[in-house]
């Protein structure tokens, strides 16, 4: 299989996300933001980084790229899209994700590996996880902050579509394990038909013992298995 | 002519921005401080004349691009 | 009528006889354009007028330097074709005067230096100083340059591996902020930063020319006073988006072979890459000011020239592939455009519009620069302050000293500064930050690269010589204990005013001790920066050099870290403690002394030691090694037991040094060079203890690993115990407290 | 009472913001856009009913914290 990994004008994660999916086993195409199509990709990730600089939003100006209309396209067909980082934030912004992101409690950017609970497993994204597992991911933004209104919250609750939560030592979404101030501990997202999936957390940076966690893998391997084909490396 | 938008978060979403500002007077000593939000302005400037004309394009801009209609609100205003 | 008098000399910074020397290179005067040429060229920053006949005396050669000193950043081999790339440079004057910009637009120029020889970024460090945190003009200064470098370097996507922060008075009105940048290239794909072959068309690229930081290249070479203000619009904005794409897009124009050479336009903008390209590859260069981007109206040709603005690039293109190179530009929404040619002959010549504006031999903007020999003189003082007497002090427990050592913020874990870092960007971020020196992979290969930050002020202030050969040898050390062979070093030479000879006997003393040091060590240096002038008001900062040693380990997760690994190995300290207080953290934060000679180091001991380790970790036979350094032996200890999970130590220190009142404290605290803190299974320790003996290097069993507490005797008393979680986390907030605990007088916290 | 302060980078202070929105503007067709700078505002909720005071202290805040003056300039407006 092929996984598209989208590189906008800014984006410093895109090598990492390809390198990460042939760790689990995959082909991954980095794909230019200014292409119309995404080829024969039965997968498709948006990276992290700072497209176009994040300075107006983040993902402010990067859901106006002509790949983008491939990438609507491509959800709505229910392909599986996975946008980590800035790339969740370019999927709130380009309205295939409910929400937004503002800036962290504190408004300084956090990096660091923190446990992130895996809620949900019927996404492409987290079928290869146990739920309630507990993942050691890396973070790396300024701006995590997850927000919505109380209906989109409710909704977002009721429909199971929160799928990562950031937990404390313990295991538990609490503030202390709460690392940007993000609304009900929430680090990732899916849509209504679950096959769109937004993460804060770098599972992408977590795939090899070497880098201090694997957890990672659970994430890339679990889209990698479910569609059932394997590596060509 | 040169027209200006105000992109503010709805008072509905917590601004980390005005949060910390307002802290940071308090510990300056500002206690009569009572809160803060942080907003911010883009000065364009546009081709045209007619006033009416370039606030209609730059509502545009700003519903399009320039906020986030999920958290923030808008204003424009022709400067001349 | 000359335009040209005093006054006008001064504004530039430039000197009767230089001017002098001036008229009879360009055998006539100059214009005010031609003399703005000249004072940027001839600055201390760029021209190293005063530190260049220092400088020549380091070892700069050595089986693996493929680059030394004089390209835009060295290089040394690392094996499978490829080459480590690396380079630190300062950003200390626009720290102080707008501290995130300032750390921003240093850490965006050293990037552009590695990625300009061809070679792509895979890692920064800092080396920052700042005075005491209890004061709220350093809090500001710290908080703005660690989200600046921070801010920068996360959004272009390059880790921040490591660094290393110290705060002193010292540095109160004269912040330090080093960078260091380290990149991988193939050996073939290395380019240079010469204008060759006359008619090449050369093309500028990147962001537009404002008037940003015209004379920064001179202010960074002036001591500060009150007029310093005055030029502060002169603040370069950094714009690290431009800078992203403008290193994706000349990594990939480097791989079209269209390239003859490239050059950054950092200090001294046009001016220096103009000419220094011409000279370096031994031709002339014509240039029209019209064709330059620009970002204000009405810039004179003299605005152009003298231009700082960050993030821009000048290349000479092999003339007919032109289009290539727009073609790639393009893609990346960058516009490349052709502002001249390389001409015959060795001379810069300015047009606009046409009109030839300044016409110079650009060779007597460079090579030809002044040399100073600058008169050395060793401080009255030094013999006094090297005088260490600890009858008049009162002294206090050693657990009261351990308790308040690990707090103070040089000595306190450095998390609140590198958790706004990005590290792990890149996927090559071996260890992370905190637990060794810093240790990225380079993929496609086994290899890692090991490389970190050190220098200490109050050793070089005590004896330069010494503190130069002790920057040099921590180093080393801490990239050894990692399990890395250091092959190659840059520095980065933070001094005061080198026109008053006490100065430039620092700053000569300190360049001949790194020179033996690098010699001893077998680390050649392959580049580096000089910054003089670090003063304000008069008063110079601790003469400063900041070693960045790079090491190559084997197998890049094989890396060994400080921490204790399990309960039950066996702790040996490798080396000698000779009991030295001197310019020790201790003396200075609870005696408020800075005073006596800095530690001793013989360095074929310290040799044996480093080679001894390295050997060690590369047989498997060490679970930790932790470079003993400030603080001594009992901080080295606890900094063992954290981030390990809550692996405590019980340790029982020999005696060392003179009988007295401070005899514990010398023991625990003293700063002996040369040592190592390492950890053993039961299993390994015969090996190790003949391996030591076998290369003469001293062997002491301090302890064992174990139980939830550090707890600390010297010769059978016991002087220290304190439970690990406690010590831990005082350890690791303690400079995050500082920072929330504000003072009515701070400012800053926009961002 | 309420006040709001606008801070500005100083005219020959590169935006790069500015530019960033620019040629996004430019890209989605709105080619009549010559220029964008970006500015931020604060708007104050503080105690007192003395205009000119209230000024006076905002104006403080302002110097003090909510502009860097080494490359922004800010004004004041209190609104009542
Ligand atoms: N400014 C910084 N940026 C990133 N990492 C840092 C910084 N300062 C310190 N560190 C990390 O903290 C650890 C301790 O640094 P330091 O106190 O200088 O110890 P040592 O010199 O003994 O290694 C190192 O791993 C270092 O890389
Ligand atoms: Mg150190």
């Amino acid at each position: 299989m092929t996984v598209a990994v989208v590189v906008f004008p800014g984006s410093n994660s895109d090598v990492d996300a390809q390198h990460a999916v042939r760790v689990a086993g995959a082909n991954a195409t980095l794909v230019w933001h200014k292409d119309t199509d995404l080829g024969d990709a039965q997968a498709v990730i948006l990276p992290g980084g700072f497209a176009h600089g994040d300075y107006l939003r983040t993902g402010a100006i990067a859901r106006f790229s002509p790949i983008m209309n491939a990438v609507r396209d491509f959800a709505d067909r229910g392909g599986p899209v996975l946008g980590i980082c800035n790339g969740f934030q370019i999927l709130l912004e380009a309205g295939l994700l409910p929400g937004a992101m503002v800036r962290n409690r504190d408004i300084k950017f956090v990096s660091r590996l923190v446990p992130v609970r895996v809620d949900q497993v019927d996404t492409p994204f987290t079928s290869a996880c146990r739920q309630g597992q507990v993942l050691h991911l890396p973070i790396a933004h300024g701006e995590g902050n997850y927000t919505a209104d109380a209906d989109t919250m409710a909704a977002l609750e009721a429909n199971r579509q929160v799928i990562f939560r950031y937990v404390d030592a313990d295991g538990q979404p609490c503030e202390a394990g709460n690392p940007n101030g993000s609304a009900r501990n929430i680090a990732g997202i899916c849509n209504a038909t679950r096959n769109v999936v937004g993460l804060m957390p770098h599972p992408e940076r977590a795939c090899e013992a070497a880098l201090g966690s694997a957890d990672g893998l659970a994430v890339l391997s679990s889209l990698v298995h479910g569609l059932g084909v394997s590596s060509s490396r | 002519m040169r027209a200006r938008v105000y992109v503010t978060l709805k008072p509905s979403v917590f601004d980390p921005q005005g949060r910390v500002v307002t802290d940071a007077l308090t510990t300056l000593g500002y206690d009569d401080v009572r809160d803060v939000r942080q907003g911010k302005y883009f000065d364009l400037e546009v081709a045209g004349t007619d006033a009416e004309q370039v606030r209609a394009r730059v509502t545009d801009m700003a519903s399009r691009l320039l906020a986030n209609p999920v958290i923030e609100s808008y204003r424009v205003e022709v400067l001349a | 009528m000359s335009v040209i008098d005093a006054a006008v000399l001064e504004r530039h910074g430039l000197k009767l006889d230089e001017y002098a020397r001036i008229l009879e290179l360009m055998g006539r005067e100059p214009n005010l354009l031609e003399l703005g040429l000249f004072s940027v060229m001839w600055s201390e920053h760029c021209s190293y007028k005063s530190s260049r006949v220092h400088l020549k005396t380091l070892p700069t050669t050595g089986p693996r330097v493929v680059q030394g000193p004089g390209e835009n950043a060295g290089a040394v081999d690392i094996g499978d074709g490829l080459c480590a790339v690396f380079k630190i440079e300062s950003h200390n004057h626009p720290s102080f005067i707008e501290p995130y910009q300032g750390a921003a637009t240093g850490v965006g120029g050293i990037i552009r230096d590695i990625f300009t020889m061809g070679a792509r970024p895979i890692g920064l460090l800092n080396a920052l100083r700042f005075g005491s945190l209890d004061t709220s003009l350093a809090r500001r200064i710290f908080e703005g340059v660690v989200a600046g470098v921070g801010g920068y370097g996360n959004s272009i996507g390059i880790p921040t591996i490591g660094g290393e922060i110290v705060f002193d008075a010292a540095y109160a009105g004269n912040p330090l902020v080093n960078v260091l940048c380290l990149g991988t290239a193939h050996r073939h794909d290395i380019i240079k930063g010469a204008a060759r072959g006359v008619g090449n068309p050369v093309f500028y690229v990147g962001a537009r020319t404002g008037r940003d930081g015209i004379h920064g290249a001179t202010m960074a070479s002036a001591e500060f006073d009150e007029s310093s203000a005055e030029k502060r619009p002169a603040v370069q904005v950094g714009d690290p988006f431009m800078e992203k794409l403008l290193m994706e897009a000349c990594l990939e124009v480097m791989q079209t072979g269209a390239l003859v050479g490239i050059q950054d336009m950092g200090a001294a903008g046009l001016s220096c890459a103009t000419s220094e390209m011409g000279s370096r590859g031994g031709h002339g260069m014509d240039v029209d000011v019209v064709h330059v981007p620009q970002r204000e109206t009405d810039m004179t040709p003299y605005d152009i020239m003298l231009s700082e603005s960050q993030e821009r690039m000048l290349m000479v293109v092999h003339r007919g592939r032109e289009a290539e190179v727009e073609a790639v530009f393009r893609k990346w929404d960058l516009h490349a455009v052709r502002v001249g040619v390389v001409t015959e002959g060795d001379r810069l010549r300015i047009f606009d519009h046409g009109t030839l504006v300044a016409d110079v031999p650009n060779r007597a903007l460079t090579d030809e620069a002044p040399v100073y020999h600058r008169p050395m003189q060793r401080p009255a003082w030094q013999n006094d302050v090297q005088q260490l007497d600890l009858s008049t002090l009162i002294p206090i427990t050693a657990a009261a000293a351990f308790d308040a050592l690990l707090t103070t913020p040089t000595i306190a874990s450095k998390r609140w500064a590198y958790q706004q870092y990005d590290h792990s960007v890149g996927t090559n971020t071996i260890a992370q930050p905190g637990l060794t020196a810093a240790v990225a992979r380079v993929k496609g290969t086994p290899v890692g690269l090991a490389v970190s930050v050190d220098g200490n002020g109050r050793y070089a202030y005590l004896n330069p010589h010494r503190g130069g050969m002790l920057a040099v040898a921590e180093a080393a050390r801490n990239v050894a204990c990692t399990g890395a062979t250091p092959i190659g070093a840059t520095n980065n030479l933070n001094f005061g005013n080198p026109e008053r000879p006490e100065i430039m006997w620092q700053f000569g003393e300190a360049v001949r001790g790194i020179g033996d040091a690098c010699r001893a060590l077998a680390v050649p240096i392959t580049g580096g920066n000089v910054s003089l002038y670090n003063e304000t008001e008069g008063q110079a900062i601790y003469p400063t050099p900041v070693l960045g040693v790079l090491g190559l380990l084997d197998e890049a997760d094989r890396v060994c870290t400080r921490t204790f690994k399990q309960v039950g190995d066996v702790v040996m300290v490798l080396g000698d403690n000779l009991a030295e207080l001197g310019g020790s953290e201790y003396l200075a934060q609870l005696h408020g002394m800075v005073r006596g000679d800095a530690p001793a180091l013989e360095l074929a001991r310290e040799r044996a030691l480093q080679q001894l380790v390295i050997a060690l970790i590369g047989e498997g036979r060490l679970q930790s090694a932790h470079d003993c350094a400030d603080g001594g032996i009992a901080v080295t200890l606890a900094e063992c037991t954290f981030d390990s999970g809550g692996i405590g130590v019980t340790a029982d220190v020999p005696a060392a040094g003179a009988p007295g009142p401070f005899q514990v404290a010398a023991t625990l605290f003293g700063e002996s060079a040369s040592r190592i803190v390492v950890s053993v299974t039961p299993e390994q320790v015969d090996a190790v203890r003949e391996a030591a003996l076998a290369s003469g290097v001293p062997l002491t069993t301090v302890g064992t690993t174990g139980g939830h507490a550090i707890t600390i005797a010297v010769a059978g008393q016991p002087h220290i115990h304190r439970d690990v979680a406690a010590a831990e986390s005082a350890w690791a907030t303690a400079i995050g407290d500082r920072m929330r605990r504000r003072t009515p007088t701070d400012a800053g916290a926009t961002e």
